[in-house]
């Protein structure tokens, strides 16, 4: 009997200890974890804004996050975005609802800064705050709207969709007129060798300088890359001659990976589904803003 | 042993309940036919003004209901039952598709989601934890054990059969955990040691049951249940579906898979390891390392695996 | 084991006019290497050595007939070593390997240059056949499954033909493909004489072909029961791998009953991959995933004896 | 031809070479000048030898007996004096004790006279059977009175003759039915009235047509109200003459584990057998001679004969005019299940049925290489065994597992051997698994 | 027990005579999966030398207070406290290389190996003398894995640590692939083997 006490006194004793170890470096840790990500998320965001963040940003850049909700409210769907709208520390953001044909519903101001709007326990908690009782609310995407000089330069979305094994995610950045800016890569499980070039230059930047128009009806071709488009892709010759080269193959469709048609298909549909999807809801979202002369930085 | 699977079974088909009770009564099947078709059957005949108006369909995918889908054309069997919606653009038949449907009385549409069967999507995650993505031959997990144990079959058999038991048992009880109190209470940090606690207690508990319900079994199991402990594919499982955020069913299946899958390996290497016993292998590659080649000629067959879509 | 390679030189052959003089050479690289490699194995590891016996021979046209006809010679050689020093040698050599050594070379070059392996194909020349009237449109090369696969029917139909001809072109061997699996008809004639030479017995490639066909009926088409069984034994490697695979006898299992198990488990694995799979073509894998359950099908279907002494002792024992 | 009776699982069709001596009726080998009698000649415990050293014999003495258990009388071939109780070379076991005689040419050889079997009661029989030193000689050496008196539990219906002699080059139980036919009917009655049953099937091979016909008509003859004697062609197969196998072609019965014939209802005996226990009940002379076939193309002379038990080898050569240089191995039996011999001073046993002298294009010499899991072995193999597990087992050292294959099943018929592809020594493989385990 | 052993000896002995992967063929999983490159070996390595050490220190410190019956979970509890405290610090700050990792870093907490030198070693010696001999373990599963990753990089990607050291020149894709890690470590076992025998039949001949 006695020995089963001391047994546990001393397990819960180590139980502690144990626990005061894990809890002190998960606070310790757990902020810092979110500020790498967010950091490295910037890193490439700038990356395919064409930017380097080591060397610095211009101050006239400022990147503007836009959260995309579904509103559930009784059996009736709606949508929400979370936008920024001031400046200030606090009421900074506004969530705009809006029906499923595009039509404006209201907008409610949300009580929350933007260090804690990356959260995404916080965020839902101030949404669901300043939309009241009797709404539930689900997360949707993200989307970054870059601006220079209060003019909107670019568009930074992310997404997922299947791939020859599992989920490829990407992030895609498109100019205002949705030419593709640039595709990046960001998890895939595709096969070495195979699928897995799908995150290599000549692969990847083919997407660059696709209108809007092109990427509505873009789809795969299977016949060999031309060497001098390759070259231009994989960026082996000066810039000049790259945007000259990736003129010639502008509105051309993508050509397929050898041996990974299905991995090419896959980009090429998701690339284009995200595309002419954004465009839908930006669109929406713009005439609505419009209207209701909501004050937003972008 | 065996009321131990039934009441296993019995649990299963309880939680299946809702999704089965979920059927409509207006219409009575639907699945996605090509690649931009649904089809619809209908309980009774409609008709043909009624089905076939582009009008009354709102199709969208479950997670973009702003987004409608444009429907080209429909067309009705000549009976009046089934329906072909045929879409501009071909399906995501990965998401899970929402069809409002405006009845008789143009009030209220009849809202129903299209998706593929829930079933196959189980059996798929079976069969990907089993060969797809086997444990040992694709992820590389649990080889200690893999070829400490694949040296004789009987070894192999007890050892599988004990790992899937206590794979099992542990993932469900990491999930109900998981859920329930690490989620909610925002404890994931604590994983690791929450998961390794409840694999311990498993196999303590399967140690004891099996002990008072069936000593001749735990006579040939009780020898493998020290090794489960500190085992990494035994704890993977609820690594994974955490991360996967598995609902109960899929736990079942993952668990079910993977245990399989390590009992399928360990006895495909261990009878061929059986018939290695007679060759002459070269003195420097006897014992372990010729063990790792074959591993390795497995997993190179095992790669024709790859990419297997069932469902 | 010479005759062996006997039935294997008419396709070689055939596919020299067809692909061109580079067939040959491959082959006789990919034979070359495996020789020197066996060779080389059984002198260092301090084996008799056993070149001559033939057995490597094979190994290397069977290395050599599942690759494209346009690639380096890098493949074959490589193959070679995968095939008979890993795959064979240090398992104990001949007779103790687990798996089919060229199979085993092919799994591992497809693995390691997987856009040769998937692409270097060849359009046939098919001079040689007008008097059949073909209509293969010799700007595809790629093989038939693969555009069966990954372009659909329409395109399958309209790069080789309509119904009604292709399968006269398959069978004689018109179609793009791996060097030694174009003709289904010189494969057969090969199998046919080593089962009229009591070689090989007819359970394993009837039961493989026969599940193949079957299983290609019921899932191959868009409803259950309305695949095209005929092209799905005549295009890639399903006669070859039948014939002259599945069959090798150190790989497969001995007792008559568990051969025609096999076989079917050869069939059904063929369809998955083809059909559900990564690969158009599932054969070679399908083989080497039953390669060591045939040990294990040895021990299920014994022999039945014709006057045991005692119960057999049960399990693995 | 009326249809062919065979065993429905293995064998082989080996080409049968019985050509070189199938036509050579039997001739007498003369008596050498010493004689050298291996005590042990038949299945169970060798013979304690009766006379003592320089004593005389007499042709048909009986000089060895066994006091206790399983066994059989022996009997000197010819008369002369016991030289030596020594050991002589064996083909099996290497060496063996035995009795030397050295023959006294002079003395005259005995009379046998007819006498009336058919009033003496089946006992009485029984016991000149054994008094005559009758074993199988077919080859194992089974002795004969055992068979003649199964255990009352089993009733007995049927006497199996074994006339298949399906080894190639045998012919000397093929010459017997040609020569013998009357003789071996005769036998067969008496064994059946032993046995008190009516019917006797002999089964022979159809590659020996004459055989079947003389056999046959002397059948037909011999037949009576009491006893019912009747050929049986078997399908040319080997080994079509094993018990079992035997058994199985002409009842369909199936003989179980080491149980004997009689527990399914069956006698069997060989051709050559029946003959000799003619020749002991009928002119009461115990078996001391053999016929034997001599054949291969390494030895001069080839043919039937009738040899006592005790020549040598060595004195055979010399009578068929030497071994010539094609010669490369010496057989003692079978090419399928006989033993290789290296010495010519072996004696011929009651049990010696021919001995091969082997050209080199007789035999494959071929090395074995490894085993190729061809399976060929486990379908020609009568017993249903696996003789490909056994010999893998027995070369990596694990000959103490095969009990699990059945290895003691196996009566070495050689038909693995024979078909293996990579030529592996599969039968020695087998002995070699049946010394290591233990049932 | 006395600890009769220098500090080097004992991490010499876990980087050669026991080292984990090779001699004592413990922990082979992170070998096969993840040894794709000299990185991720070293990453890994990193980490488990930071578990095994915490967790032999922890456990020496502890010795006294450890009741024997419930020796093995007080083991268990330790090392997945400092596999979760590594895990969390690696999350944190090297997410690229995290990612990489994928589950290993968190299976650290059931390798074989870092409850054997607990049990074996830890528990009986002085704290000093099992902080070296957790440094000794450590550095041999590192150097083991970076060896492995080492082959792999170099044959597989034509890089050592990410620079190119052939010349741009990716000579064998195969070696890249999770499955080579199979034969690799297979080859490399039997390597080792050969050098030992080698030098076994050496030192014979030498005496």
């Amino acid at each position: 009997m006695k020995d089963i006490m001391t047994i546990i006194i001393r397990l819960t004793v180590s139980c502690l200890m144990a626990g005061a170890v894990m809890g002190a470096t998960f606070i310790i840790t757990s902020d810092a974890k979110k500020q790498n990500k967010y950091k490295n998320e910037q890193k490439v965001s700038y990356g395919l804004l064409g930017y380097d963040v080591s060397k610095g940003i211009p101050a006239e850049v400022k990147l503007h996050e836009l959260f995309r909700y579904v509103v559930t409210t009784g059996d009736e769907l709606s949508v929400g975005y979370l936008v920024p709208t001031g400046h200030g520390e606090h009421g900074g953001f506004t969530f705009i609802s809006i029906s499923l044909d595009g039509s404006f519903i209201g907008q409610y101001p949300v009580d929350i800064d933007h260090a804690s709007v990356r959260d995404e326990s916080d965020r839902d908690q101030a949404i669901l705050t300043a939309l009241g009782k009797g709404k539930t609310i689900r997360y949707a995407d993200q989307t970054v709207i870059a601006t220079a000089n209060d003019q909107r330069t670019a568009y930074l979305l992310s997404g997922k969709f299947p791939g020859f094994k599992t989920f490829i995610h990407v992030m895609l950045a498109l100019e205002p007129d949705f030419t593709i800016l640039g595709l990046e890569i960001m998890e895939h499980e595709e096969d070495p060798g195979l699928g897995a070039e799908i995150k290599e230059d000549y692969f990847k930047n083919q997407f660059i300088g696709k209108s809007f128009a092109a990427v509505k009806y873009l789809e795969v071709d299977k016949v060999p890359l031309p060497d001098d488009y390759r070259q231009a892709l994989d960026g082996k010759i000066s810039k000049e001659e790259v945007a000259l080269v990736q003129q010639n193959y502008k509105d051309k469709n993508i050509y397929a990976l050898t041996g990974a048609t299905i991995s090419s298909v896959s980009v090429t549909n998701g690339v284009k589904g995200i595309t002419k999807k954004f465009a839908y809801r930006i669109g929406i979202l713009d005439a609505v803003i419009q209207e209701q002369n909501i004050a937003v930085p972008f | 042993m065996k009321s131990f699977v039934c009441k296993l079974f019995l649990l299963a088909v309880l939680a299946l309940l809702p999704s089965l009770a979920q059927a409509g009564d207006l219409i009575t099947s639907k699945s996605f036919g090509e690649p931009n078709e649904i089809i619809l059957t209908f309980a009774a005949p409609t008709s043909a003004a009624i089905a076939t108006d582009i009008n009354n369909y709102t199709v969208y995918e479950e997670p973009d209901p702003d987004i409608r889908l444009t429907i080209d054309t429909i067309t009705l069997s000549a009976d009046g039952k089934t329906a072909h919606l045929i879409f501009s653009e071909p399906l995501n038949t990965t998401e899970t598709h929402v069809v409002a449907v405006m009845t008789h009385d143009k009030v209220s549409p009849f809202i129903f989601q299209v998706a593929k069967s829930y079933w196959g999507y189980l059996f798929s995650i079976l069969i990907s934890a089993l060969l797809i993505n086997n444990f040992v031959f694709t992820k590389y997990l649990g080889l200690c054990v893999f070829f400490g144990t694949s040296k004789r079959k009987d070894t192999a058999k007890g050892m599988g059969f004990t790992f899937t038991i206590v794979m099992v048992v542990s993932a469900i009880m990491s999930w109900f955990f998981y859920q329930y109190v690490m989620k909610p209470f925002h404890l994931n940090f604590l994983q690791i040691v929450v998961f390794i606690g409840l694999v311990s207690l498993t196999v303590q508990a399967v140690d004891t049951v099996l002990r008072k319900v069936n000593p001749a079994l735990f006579q040939s199991f009780g020898v493998y249940l020290v090794l489960v402990i500190a085992n990494c594919v035994i704890i993977a499982v609820p690594l994974i579906l955490a991360d996967n955020e598995y609902n109960f069913l899929e736990t079942l299946m993952l668990s079910l898979g993977a245990g399989s899958g390590f009992l399928l390996a360990l006895y495909l290497m261990s009878s061929v390891r059986e018939r290695m016993e007679f060759a002459q292998i070269p003195k420097t590659f006897e014992g372990i390392p010729i063990a790792f080649i074959v591993a390795g000629q497995f997993a190179l067959a095992f790669l024709g695996f790859s990419g297997l879509k069932i469902f | 084991m010479w005759s062996v390679v006997a039935c294997l030189v008419p396709p070689l052959v055939l596919s020299v006019f067809i692909f061109g003089v580079q067939t040959l050479l491959i082959t006789a690289v990919s034979v070359a290497s495996c020789v020197a490699m066996e060779a080389i194995s059984q002198k260092s590891l301090g084996r008799k050595i056993t070149v001559s016996d033939g057995s490597a021979v094979i190994t290397g046209m069977l290395i050599a007939f599942m690759i494209p006809p346009d690639v380096s010679f890098l493949l074959p050689v490589l193959g070679a070593v995968m095939a008979i020093y890993i795959g064979k040698h240090l398992l104990g050599g001949i007779g103790y390997n687990i798996f089919n050594p060229a199979l085993l070379a092919r799994a591992f070059l497809l693995a390691t240059f997987p856009v040769a392996m998937t692409s270097a194909w060849i359009a046939p020349n098919n001079s040689l056949f007008t008097f059949l009237g073909t209509t293969v449109d010799s700007v595809s090369s790629a093989t038939p499954l693969a555009v069966m696969k990954e372009q659909g029917i329409e395109a399958f139909q309209a790069q080789f033909g309509t119904a009604s001809n292709i399968y006269t072109n398959f069978f004689v061997g018109i179609q793009p493909g791996s060097i030694g699996e174009t003709s289904a008809l010189l494969i057969l004639l090969g199998g046919l004489y080593l089962m009229y030479k009591g070689y090989i017995t007819w359970h394993i490639p009837a039961s493989t072909l026969g599940s193949i066909a079957a299983f290609t009926w019921i899932f191959g088409g868009d409803v259950y029961c309305s695949g095209d069984p005929l092209l799905a034994i005549l295009t890639g490697g399903a006669m070859l791998g039948a014939f002259f695979m599945a069959n090798d006898y150190v790989t497969c299992p001995t007792n008559k009953t568990a051969q025609l198990v096999y076989g079917v488990g050869i069939g059904a694995l063929t369809v998955l991959i083809r059909l559900k799979g990564g690969y158009p073509e599932g054969i070679c894998y399908a083989i080497l995933l039953m390669n060591p359950v045939s040990s294990v099908l040895d021990t299920m279907f014994k022999p039945k004896r014709f006057a045991p002494l005692a119960p057999p002792p049960g399990g693995g024992k | 031809m009326t249809t062919l009776f065979t065993f429905p699982k293995g064998g082989v069709h080996p080409p049968d070479a019985k050509k070189l001596t199938a036509d050579c009726p039997i001739e007498t080998i003369p008596t050498p000048d010493e004689l050298e009698i291996i005590l042990g000649q038949h299945i169970g415990a060798p013979c304690t030898p009766t006379v003592e050293r320089r004593d005389t014999v007499s042709e048909g003495q009986m000089i060895g007996e066994v006091k206790k258990g399983l066994g059989v009388p022996l009997h000197a071939p010819a008369a002369g004096t016991i030289k030596l109780m020594g050991m002589s070379d064996h083909p099996m076991q290497v060496k063996a004790p035995s009795i030397t005689i050295k023959v006294d040419h002079e003395a005259s050889a005995n009379e046998h006279n007819v006498s009336d079997w058919s009033q003496r009661d089946a006992k009485e029989l029984v016991g000149l059977v054994r008094d005559a030193g009758m074993v199988g000689i077919g080859g194992a050496g089974f002795p004969s009175h055992v068979k003649l008196s199964p255990p009352p539990s089993d009733p007995i219906d049927t006497l199996i003759l074994n006339g298949a002699e399906c080894e190639p080059y045998i012919t000397s139980d093929y010459r017997q039915m040609l020569e013998m036919s009357t003789e071996i009917v005769e036998g067969a009655k008496i064994i059946l009235k032993i046995l008190g049953v009516k019917n006797c099937i002999i089964g022979i091979e159809a590659n020996k047509p004459e055989a079947i016909k003389v056999m046959g008509e002397a059948a037909a003859e011999g037949s009576t109200s009491e006893f019912n004697v009747q050929v049986s062609p078997l399908e040319v197969k080997y080994p079509q003459g094993s018990e079992k196998q035997l058994i199985q072609s002409l009842t369909g019965r199936k003989v179980k584990g080491f149980a004997l014939p009689s527990s399914v209802g069956v006698v069997v005996h060989n051709v050559g057998t029946t003959r000799a226990i003619y020749e002991a009940v009928v002119l009461g002379k115990p078996l001391y001679e053999k016929i034997v076939t001599v054949s291969g193309l390494g030895i001069n002379k080839v043919g039937n004969f009738k040899i006592k038990v005790g020549t040598k080898l060595s004195d055979i050569v010399e009578y068929c005019g030497g071994t010539n240089d094609r010669l490369s191995k010496i057989i003692m039996g079978g090419p399928m299940m006989g033993f290789n011999v290296s010495s010519l001073d072996i004696p011929i046993t009651k049990t010696t049925g021919s001995i091969l002298f082997l050209a080199e294009e007789e035999i494959d010499t071929t090395p074995h290489s490894n085993c190729i899991r061809c399976g060929w072995c486990l379908e020609a193999c009568p017993m249903g065994l696996e003789p490909k597990e056994i010999a893998i087992h027995v070369e990596a050292g694990k000959g103490e597992d095969t009990n699990q294959f059945g290895v003691f099943e196996c009566f070495e018929c050689g038909c693995c051997a024979y078909v293996c592809p990579a030529k592996r020594p599969l039968v020695q493989f087998i002995r070699l698994a049946k010394m290591k385990a233990k049932r | 027990m006395a600890n009769d052993k220098s500090n080097m000896q004992l991490v010499a002995n876990g980087i050669l005579n026991e080292n984990p992967i090779f001699r004592l063929v413990l922990s082979m999983c992170p070998a096969v999966g993840i040894s794709t490159t000299v990185m991720n070996g070293i990453m890994l390595g990193l980490a488990v030398l930071f578990v095994q050490v915490f967790s032999s220190v922890t456990i020496s410190l502890f010795k006294n207070k450890i009741h024997p019956r419930i020796r093995i979970p007080s083991y268990t509890l330790t090392i997945a406290t400092w596999v979760t405290v590594i895990d969390l610090v690696m999350a944190a700050y090297m997410p690229g290389p995290y990612s990489q990792m994928g589950v290993f870093i968190k299976l650290i907490v059931a390798f074989a190996i870092i409850t054997m030198r607990l049990e074996m070693f830890a528990c009986k010696e002085s704290v000093n003398a099992s902080f070296w001999d957790g440094v000794g373990m450590g550095l041999g599963f590192m150097a083991g894995m970076m060896a492995i990753g080492l082959v792999r990089e170099l044959l597989g990607l034509g890089t050592i640590l990410g620079f190119e050291v052939l010349g741009g020149v990716r000579p064998l894709l195969f070696f890249v692939l999770p499955c080579a890690g199979f034969f690799v470590v297979g080859l490399m076992m039997a390597f080792f083997n050969y050098i030992e025998i080698r030098y076994r039949k050496l030192k014979q001949v030498a005496s």
